[in-house]
């Protein structure tokens, strides 16, 4: 588990509209939040806008109005600060992997640190040694099986040395093993992360868990609070929540 | 934010409606815009073209596409318009320039008339009905039809795919240049199609 | 999955996915801003890097059936022609030679880069053994020589288009023909340098048995 | 639950072989197994080979050596008629999807069995309304939340009537509600159902489950029985399979 937590991801009063063919919708309303936890997960229904406000820290979306602040960088004005700063892993491993074959990907990530080409090929080789994918190589990307291709994915972000690490439904085409090597690896890290995710296994390892629901954070506090809350609102309707 | 094209709509630009045109029979509709059309490439006299052009606006105004629709059909021709007049007037007077002008926008605006007032599965049974010749040489014209429909959806997840990559390409701060992109959206692209081949195969749709 | 060969036959679903995909490629390179140059106003467009790369990638018949299909629903009205248009008028237009020669041209690079792709199968099946991808260069050049067949072919029917439909005089048409050639010429080698890295992500594309 | 199983899936000492850029690779090995019960859930690791073994019913892979039968058709022989008895769901919906808008994609899967096109467009609509998702009909399938297009997909696999339903990782990109309804339109579903997924509480609803390890089917059984051993293996290494 990480013990201290390097930044803070902070956002306050950020609303987003987007066009949508029945009139403008809002994605995001009003959304204010503050994470300093090592770890954050986010919860919620599809559409619910979780991605979305994963999204703001990156600078991928910019809001119509609020404040967003990623280690006291505003995304909006310097977004290649903010993105030096913030390793972003998509939840479809197939339109992050930019290079025909797992090596050359990760060496794509290392080109900014790592000037040398023979270096670049071994501190490549090396990642996907740690996440057992050395036989994989030279392969094609589209060869590989979707967990596979979720790993490769993953070592091209943490090549490139982010302080803050956000992750958008990581483990969605894991196998048991490989999603608790993933925990267990994201253990290890020193980055703070927030991790959106349907896999509520996943999100009680968090130390904080927001709700998110019709663009808005709900609810958010302890795993131990949060989850069986959420269960209870999928099964149930989310009737109550306005009375909270 | 800035104002963006909906994506589908660059080609799926059927205005629902119930004027003539719109519930006129397809056969028809085509037989007199097609018929139009060539009459027009024939013709080439400038009033003639001229004459088409104004009725096409009047057509818009009457189906219910208003005249804002019928002008926003022709302004992408703008350019072409002024360059091909330009030429046409220095080289071969005024006439030839107003003939050749005109009758483009004419023909144009003449089958934009026909694509906003039929839906576009409909359009597609036209084409598949058209083709019906091609059967005779072994040919199978509802793979055609088929064809199509997955070009017109195709456009979309082109437009979406691209998006993807650049974010993808800006997240992890590679200066998301086209150039850079054109390679892995290619790939992507005949990932797709794979899916989709394999997507067609699975529905015995072979 | 399936094998493919060069030669025309029964178009399975692999086939057809692809032919309507590439259509639709072509429609959205075509739909990128066109800058109008020359007489006639014909204008510099992306649509001869997108005949080139589905001449590369699908080789000479699919390529072919798949611009086909791009022509034809852009003459029956759909407006995915050089700067959103659409409909039987661009048969009166000047650069009708070129949009009828664009089907052809694919089937031509097609036919000559996927021969290509072959080639260098066997070649590098019974020559290298390592898992890394050897020279790349060698198949990037033929690709790139295909894809100048097939700029030839479609330059002479756009002279003879604008002969024809633009009035133009042989000597003036080739002059604003000319003014395509560089562009052409950097989008053939930029659909190479592309079709060979699709053909390494893709390797049975070309149909060869590694 | 589905009461009773109108066939059965079949396939006796398969082989299938792939080439890769290291040498031949066997993606499946020597495997036989017999799926009779109403729902079958296959479980493995990443890449173990859980996807190809789905596919092979549906004549999408074509087996070097083995038989294989569904509803004793053979897929190699009759792709039309083997893929007429089979539905196949792919874990991403998008891809399935062929047609502009939700209607036509089930108009699609209909024309086999309804020449006629005005009933055909009505017999869309009645699926899209037991989806509850008839306001839906005519939205381009990119505004559908990924919920609503997991369902459309369905529905459009279900309307060419099929025998056999095979699923690959249906639930994966569903938030719990949609999951727990998905489960729940299974469940009330006639058909036999082959199912591959990482979601263990989805695995638990079946009646069989086949564990897939290294191009082989290692342990088939009860859920009761499998899922436990499944998850010691995931911790503790599949070292010990071999001895069973
Ligand atoms: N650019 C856009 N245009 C139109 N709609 C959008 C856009 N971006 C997001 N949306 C809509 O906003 C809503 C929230 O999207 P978002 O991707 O954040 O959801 P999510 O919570 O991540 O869902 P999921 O769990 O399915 O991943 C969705 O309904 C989506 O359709
Ligand atoms: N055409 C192919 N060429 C090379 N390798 C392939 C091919 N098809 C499958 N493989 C390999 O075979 C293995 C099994 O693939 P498969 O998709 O069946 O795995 P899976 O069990 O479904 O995995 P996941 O749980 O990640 O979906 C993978 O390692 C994959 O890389
Ligand atoms: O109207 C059209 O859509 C066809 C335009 C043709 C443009 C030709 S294609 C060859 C040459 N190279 C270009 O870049 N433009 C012209
Ligand atoms: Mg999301
Ligand atoms: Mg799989």
């Amino acid at each position: 588990m990480p013990e201290a937590s390097p930044g803070s991801l902070y956002c306050a009063n950020v609303t987003l509209t987007v066009d949508s063919p029945t009139g403008p919708f809002t994605v995001l309303d009003r959304v204010s939040c503050e994470f300093r936890e090592p770890r954050t997960a986010v919860i919620g229904l599809n559409g619910s806008g979780k991605s979305t406000l994963l999204r703001l820290f990156n600078a991928l979306v910019v809001p119509q109005s609020g404040v967003v602040r990623v280690n006291s960088i505003d995304p909006v004005a310097f977004p290649r600060e903010a993105r030096a700063a913030v390793g972003f892993v998509f939840t479809d491993p197939a339109s992050q992997i930019l290079m025909p074959t797992p090596i050359e990907d990760i060496e794509l990530s290392l080109r900014r640190h790592v000037p040398d080409r023979q270096e670049r090929t071994e501190r490549a080789r090396e990642w996907l040694v740690r996440m057992g994918l050395e036989h994989r190589a030279h392969h094609s990307v589209f060869d590989l099986s979707g967990g596979e291709r979720q790993l490769v994915a993953l070592s091209a972000v943490l090549a490139a040395e982010p302080q803050v690490l956000i992750l958008d439904e990581p483990t969605t085409l894991l196998d048991l093993r490989n999603q608790l090597k993933l925990i267990d690896l994201l253990d290890n890290l020193g980055q703070q992360q927030l991790i959106s995710t349907h896999d509520l296994d996943l999100a009680s390892t968090a130390q904080h868990v927001a709700v998110v629901h019709e663009s808005r954070i709900i609810a958010q506090g302890p795993p131990a609070e949060m989850i069986p809350q959420y269960k209870n609102w999928c099964a149930n309707g989310f009737a109550d929540w306005q009375s909270l | 934010m800035r104002r963006k094209v909906r994506r589908d709509d660059l080609l799926g630009t059927y205005v629902p409606g119930r004027s003539l045109l719109h519930r006129c029979p397809l056969a028809l509709k085509a037989v007199l815009i097609l018929g139009l059309c060539i009459t027009v490439m024939l013709i080439r006299d400038w009033q003639f073209s001229l004459a088409v052009l104004a009725l096409t606006g009047l057509a818009s105004v009457v189906s219910g596409l208003g005249l804002h629709r019928w002008a926003a059909s022709l302004r992408p021709l703008l350019f072409l318009v002024i360059l091909l007049g330009g030429y046409h007037l220095i080289f071969n007077g005024p006439a030839r320039a107003a003939s050749i002008v005109l009758s483009l926008l004419a023909v144009v605006s003449l089958s934009r008339l026909l694509i906003s007032t039929t839906p576009l599965p409909r359009l597609i049974d036209g084409l598949v009905w058209l083709c019906t010749p091609l059967s005779w040489f072994g040919v199978n014209t509802e793979r055609i039809g088929l064809a199509v429909s997955l070009m017109i959806r195709s456009v979309p997840w082109l437009f979406g795919c691209l998006g993807e990559l650049r974010d993808a390409a800006t997240a992890r701060t590679i200066r998301a240049n086209p150039v850079r992109l054109v390679t892995p959206a290619t790939i992507a692209t005949v990932n797709y199609a794979h899916q989709t081949g394999e997507a067609l195969a699975a529905r015995g749709l072979d | 999955m399936s094998e493919t060969t060069g030669s025309p036959r029964k178009i399975n679903s692999f086939d057809l996915a692809n032919i309507a995909v590439f259509a639709a490629l072509t429609s959205v390179l075509a739909l990128a801003p066109a800058i109008p140059v020359g007489a006639l106003g014909v204008p510099i467009t992306l649509q001869t890097l997108a005949v080139f790369l589905t001449g590369m990638i699908l080789g000479g018949w699919r390529a072919f059936l798949a611009i086909a299909l791009y022509v034809v629903v852009g003459l029956l009205g759909v407006p995915i022609f050089a700067g959103f248009v659409g409909g039987p008028g661009v048969l009166a237009g000047p650069s009708v030679g070129y949009l009828l020669s664009f089907p052809l041209a694919a089937a031509l690079v097609g036919f000559l880069a996927h021969r290509s792709v072959r080639e260098e199968r066997v070649r590098r099946r019974s020559g290298s053994t390592s898992a890394t991808p050897d020279k790349r260069r060698g198949l990037g050049i033929k690709l790139f020589l295909a894809g100048v067949a097939g700029l030839i072919l479609s330059h002479v029917l756009g002279v003879i288009g604008m002969m024809l439909v633009g009035g133009l005089s042989l000597n003036a048409a080739v002059i604003a023909d000319l003014a395509f050639i560089p562009g052409d010429l950097i989008k053939a080698a930029a659909a190479a340098l592309i079709a060979v890295a699709v053909h390494r992500a893709f390797p049975r594309m070309a149909g060869a048995v590694l």
